[in-house]
This record gives structure tokens, C-alpha cells and sequence, in this order.
């Protein structure tokens, strides 16, 4: 695995667990950088399981957004699974405004999501 | 000189990427100071993001020659903020709705969704290169 | 909104002592943002700490239940800033001078000649509670 | 010699050389505490050769100005002698300005102090 710049990752038996290096997602070229660095967990390698846990995220901007939507898309293609967990209600509620509580699967904590993984 | 306001700034911006940072914080840093907290100042922080960068990138085009102004005011429990872009303007009716079927794997279109769930009040000019937008705290 | 000025914040200061750093701080950021540097970003800050400090020490006494109001603007090549207190004004002709040869060993009254020494322009309103100073870059 | 905050005390030979802690000489209680240090060294003791060296110093309050002139009292009121240096141009222009270059000794820096106090 690589060493990231904007993730922490993690493996928690088939599961790899994903947390953030920032508490404020929003400036583009980390974003971009977060971008890759979540493709990177997919490409090339075979369907997985994957935990991306949101406890340190205090604000992200919709550009952010974006990214996860086009994450979850190459998750979806490369027939891996993915659960959000530990999301901040400030956070959460973005995702409701947005509607992306339908297109993510969202648990509590990870307790929650690695049982279903 | 007005009371009814604790701080207010007008500046221009330049038309790159992240140049809305500092005065973001710069605006943050003085809500904070008059005691917005929790889902308020979150929201002022999310409105603030999506308008700044979206005069920035949508409105200027990251165009050097152009400048964002920005007008803002802050009070213990009102923010009021205008900004304007030097660009063509857009329709805000029409941007398609990123919450259908359809729009929900789409990358972008949600800035201005969140600006209307956050902010008491969002307005356009006709041409569509100025925002004003208005939060009471405690309101949507 | 103006386009002749980079950056303009209006606030008001609680009259306590050192009220007015972070202001000061904000501003000379700015400036130092915008290009100003040695002599004249020195005279800047003297004006700022001077008057400001003047406003809440001699004109609100560190009344607490008063204010002061800050109004200033800063550009590349000119910085102008109107401060005014809830006290009872002065007179600033009626003011000691310090530079005499009684006065050289005073604690105090420099505040004001630095003031005049560093800016282009200084004003009083006739009750004297309210000054405006201004500055072009490069010169007094 | 007591422990200071906003002073940095040494001796070279007879003279007491002292340097300032804080570049910018601007806050009330600093300005205070540097008001009680500077008048602890002249205090009790008998005569003194005092040097203030200016390097460290960006910025000064006339609220400061105040201050060294009220030390400067006390240092005559002692018979000692006091000698500033290394004054940069914006805070000599400060003592021009208020014409305290006429109330101070003051030299380009310590070796012509010393050679003189
Ligand atoms: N200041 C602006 N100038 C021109 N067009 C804009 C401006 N702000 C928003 N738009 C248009 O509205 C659309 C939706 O904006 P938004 O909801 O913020 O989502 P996103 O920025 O992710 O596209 C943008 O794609 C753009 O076409
Ligand atoms: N805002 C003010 N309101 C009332 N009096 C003032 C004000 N500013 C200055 N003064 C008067 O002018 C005098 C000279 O001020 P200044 O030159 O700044 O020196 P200092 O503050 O050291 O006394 C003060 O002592 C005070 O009497």
C-alpha cells in the first residue's frame, strides 16, 4: 500500500479502514489529492471491502462531495463494498440535504459496519 | 457608521483556486468570537464556501483579470453576506436537481442546495453574478 | 461597493486595555498582504496603536459600558481609518508639548506627534472624540 | 539578579547589558512588567553603568516611550549611567520624532558603548 497523505489506512481482518488526515475537507488540491488517493484503495485489485470512518471530519465542501460520488461509482464498478461510518450530525445532515443518504450506505460506527461487511 | 453590526468587511478576491480561504477564516474566526456555534456557524461556513468558489470557478472562470467582491457583516445573531463575480451570470431555476434519480450520481450541483437549506435568506440580481444571502441564527 | 479600496472592515472595541490588538493585528496583515513594509507600515501601526489605545484609555476611560468604532480601509498605495470614542473629546491644540524642554522628561503626550509625524492627514471633529487619519504611501 | 520575563540580563565587565525579550513593546501588562524590571536593576544598589541594547525591538508604544523615560529618571536619580544601542532607523526616527535623542545617550551599538561607559 502506498503512503497516503490525506487518508489513514488501516486493516481490520478482510475489512480495510479508512479515516481522514484532515478535520476540514475543502481546499481543491487536497481534494484532488484525496481523490486519487481513494481510487488508488480500488484500482487494479480484485472486489473489497471497504470502511471509510468520518470521525475526524468537521466540514467538507460539495466539491468533497463530489469526490465520494465518483468514489462510490468506481467501488461499485470494481464490485467492492463500502459503509460510511462515525459521521459528525453536522455532516450527516449534509448528506441528508443532499439525498446522499440514498446513495451511501452509512453506519453508526464501525462495530455496525464490520458486522455487515 | 452603522450599530447594528459587531464587524463587517468589503474586499475583492482574486480568481484562483482557494483565494476565498483566508477571508473564510478571516469571517469564521470573527463568528466564532461572537459565539456562533454548532449548526450556525457550520451552515455560515458552508454558504461561505459554496459562493465564494463558485464565483470564483463557475462566475470567473479562475480568469486572472477578474476579481469576486465581497461584502460581509457579522453580529452575535445575524451574518449577511453579498457576493459579487465579474462573470456571465446563470439562471438559478434552471440548474437541474441533483437530488432526482438521475442527478444523484452527478458530480456537482449541490452547492447551491445547501446555500437555500443554511442560509434565512437567498437572493439573486437578474443577470445572475450576485448572491446576497442572510442567516438569522437558530434559523434555516 | 467601492473598487477603490483592497480591503474595509467597520467594528467596534470593548474599552478595555489591548481591546484593539487583534484589529491592529488584522489590519497590518493586510497591508503587510498588499506590499506595505518599513517606514511606512511602521507608521501605520504607530497611528493604529496610538489612536486606538487613545480611544479607549483616554476617551472611554475603560468605561466598560462604552465602545469604540473603527471604520478603515487599506489599498496598495493609500490607508485611512476613522476612530471614534464615547468620551468628551479634547482639544488637540490645547495639548502640552512634549518636545519642550519641560516637557521632554513627561510620561507621556508622544502619542499624538507620532501620529501627525506619521500620517498624510489627520482630522478631529470639533468635540474631538472622533479622528481621521489618512495615509499615502511614501509620503507623511 | 532576579529571573525576568521581559528582559534578558548580562555583564560584560562592570557593565550591566540589557537586551529585550519582546520585539514588539506594545501590551499594557508587558509594558508594566518591563517598567518593574528595568527599575529593579537600578534599585538599592549603589551606582550602575547600564546598556540597553535595541536589537530585538520592531515595534515601541509611546506607552514605552513612557517608560524609559520614567527608568531614565530613576538611572540619574542613582548616578548611574545608561547607554542605548543598536536602535534599527523606524524606532531611532521614534526618538527623533519625540526628540528623546536629546534625553537619551545613545550609540550605533555595544562596542562604542562600552568604550565610553
Ligand atoms: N457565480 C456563478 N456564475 C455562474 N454560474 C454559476 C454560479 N454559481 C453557480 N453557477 C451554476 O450553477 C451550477 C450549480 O452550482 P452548485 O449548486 O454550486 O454546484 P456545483 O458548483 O457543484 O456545480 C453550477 O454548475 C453553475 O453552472
Ligand atoms: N480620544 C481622546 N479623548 C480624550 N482625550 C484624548 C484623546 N486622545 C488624546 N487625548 C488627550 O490628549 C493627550 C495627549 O495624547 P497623546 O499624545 O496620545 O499622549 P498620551 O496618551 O501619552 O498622554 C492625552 O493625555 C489626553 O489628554
Amino acid at each position: 500500500m502506498n503512503t497516503f497523505r490525506r487518508l489513514n489506512v488501516n486493516r481490520s481482518g478482510t475489512v480495510t479502514v479508512v479515516t481522514f488526515a484532515d478535520s476540514k475537507i475543502i481546499d481543491d488540491g487536497e481534494i484532488q489529492e484525496l481523490g486519487q488517493e481513494l481510487y488508488a484503495l480500488v484500482d487494479g485489485g480484485g472486489p473489497q471491502k471497504l470502511l471509510l470512518n468520518f470521525s475526524s471530519v468537521e466540514f467538507l465542501s460539495s466539491a468533497a462531495l463530489g469526490k465520494l460520488i465518483s468514489f462510490e461509482k468506481k467501488v461499485r464498478q470494481s464490485k467492492s463494498e463500502l459503509i460510511l461510518t462515525n459521521i459528525r450530525p453536522e455532516i450527516y445532515e449534509v448528506f441528508a440535504i443532499t439525498k446522499l443518504t440514498k446513495l451511501f450506505k452509512i453506519k453508526d460506527d464501525e462495530a455496525d459496519a464490520l458486522a455487515v461487511l | 457608521m452603522s450599530e447594528q453590526w459587531a464587524w463587517t468587511v468589503e474586499t475583492t478576491l482574486p480568481s484562483r483556486r482557494g483565494a476565498h480561504l483566508p477571508l473564510m477564516d478571516e469571517i469564521l474566526q470573527h463568528l466564532g468570537e461572537l459565539g456562533w456555534d454548532g449548526r450556525d456557524y457550520f451552515g455560515v461556513q458552508m454558504a461561505l464556501e459554496e459562493s465564494l468558489s463558485n464565483a470564483i470557478r463557475h462566475g470567473n472562470k479562475l480568469d486572472d483579470s477578474k476579481v469576486v467582491r465581497v461584502e460581509c457583516k457579522v453580529h452575535a445573531d445575524r451574518f449577511w453576506i453579498r457576493v459579487e463575480d465579474e462573470g456571465q451570470g446563470f439562471q438559478p431555476a434552471e440548474v437541474a436537481d441533483c437530488r432526482s434519480a438521475e442527478g444523484l450520481e452527478a458530480a456537482g450541483g449541490r452547492g447551491m442546495l445547501l446555500i437555500e437549506a443554511y442560509m434565512t435568506s437567498v437572493e439573486h440580481n437578474p443577470r445572475g453574478n450576485c448572491i446576497t444571502m442572510a442567516k438569522v441564527r437558530g434559523e434555516d
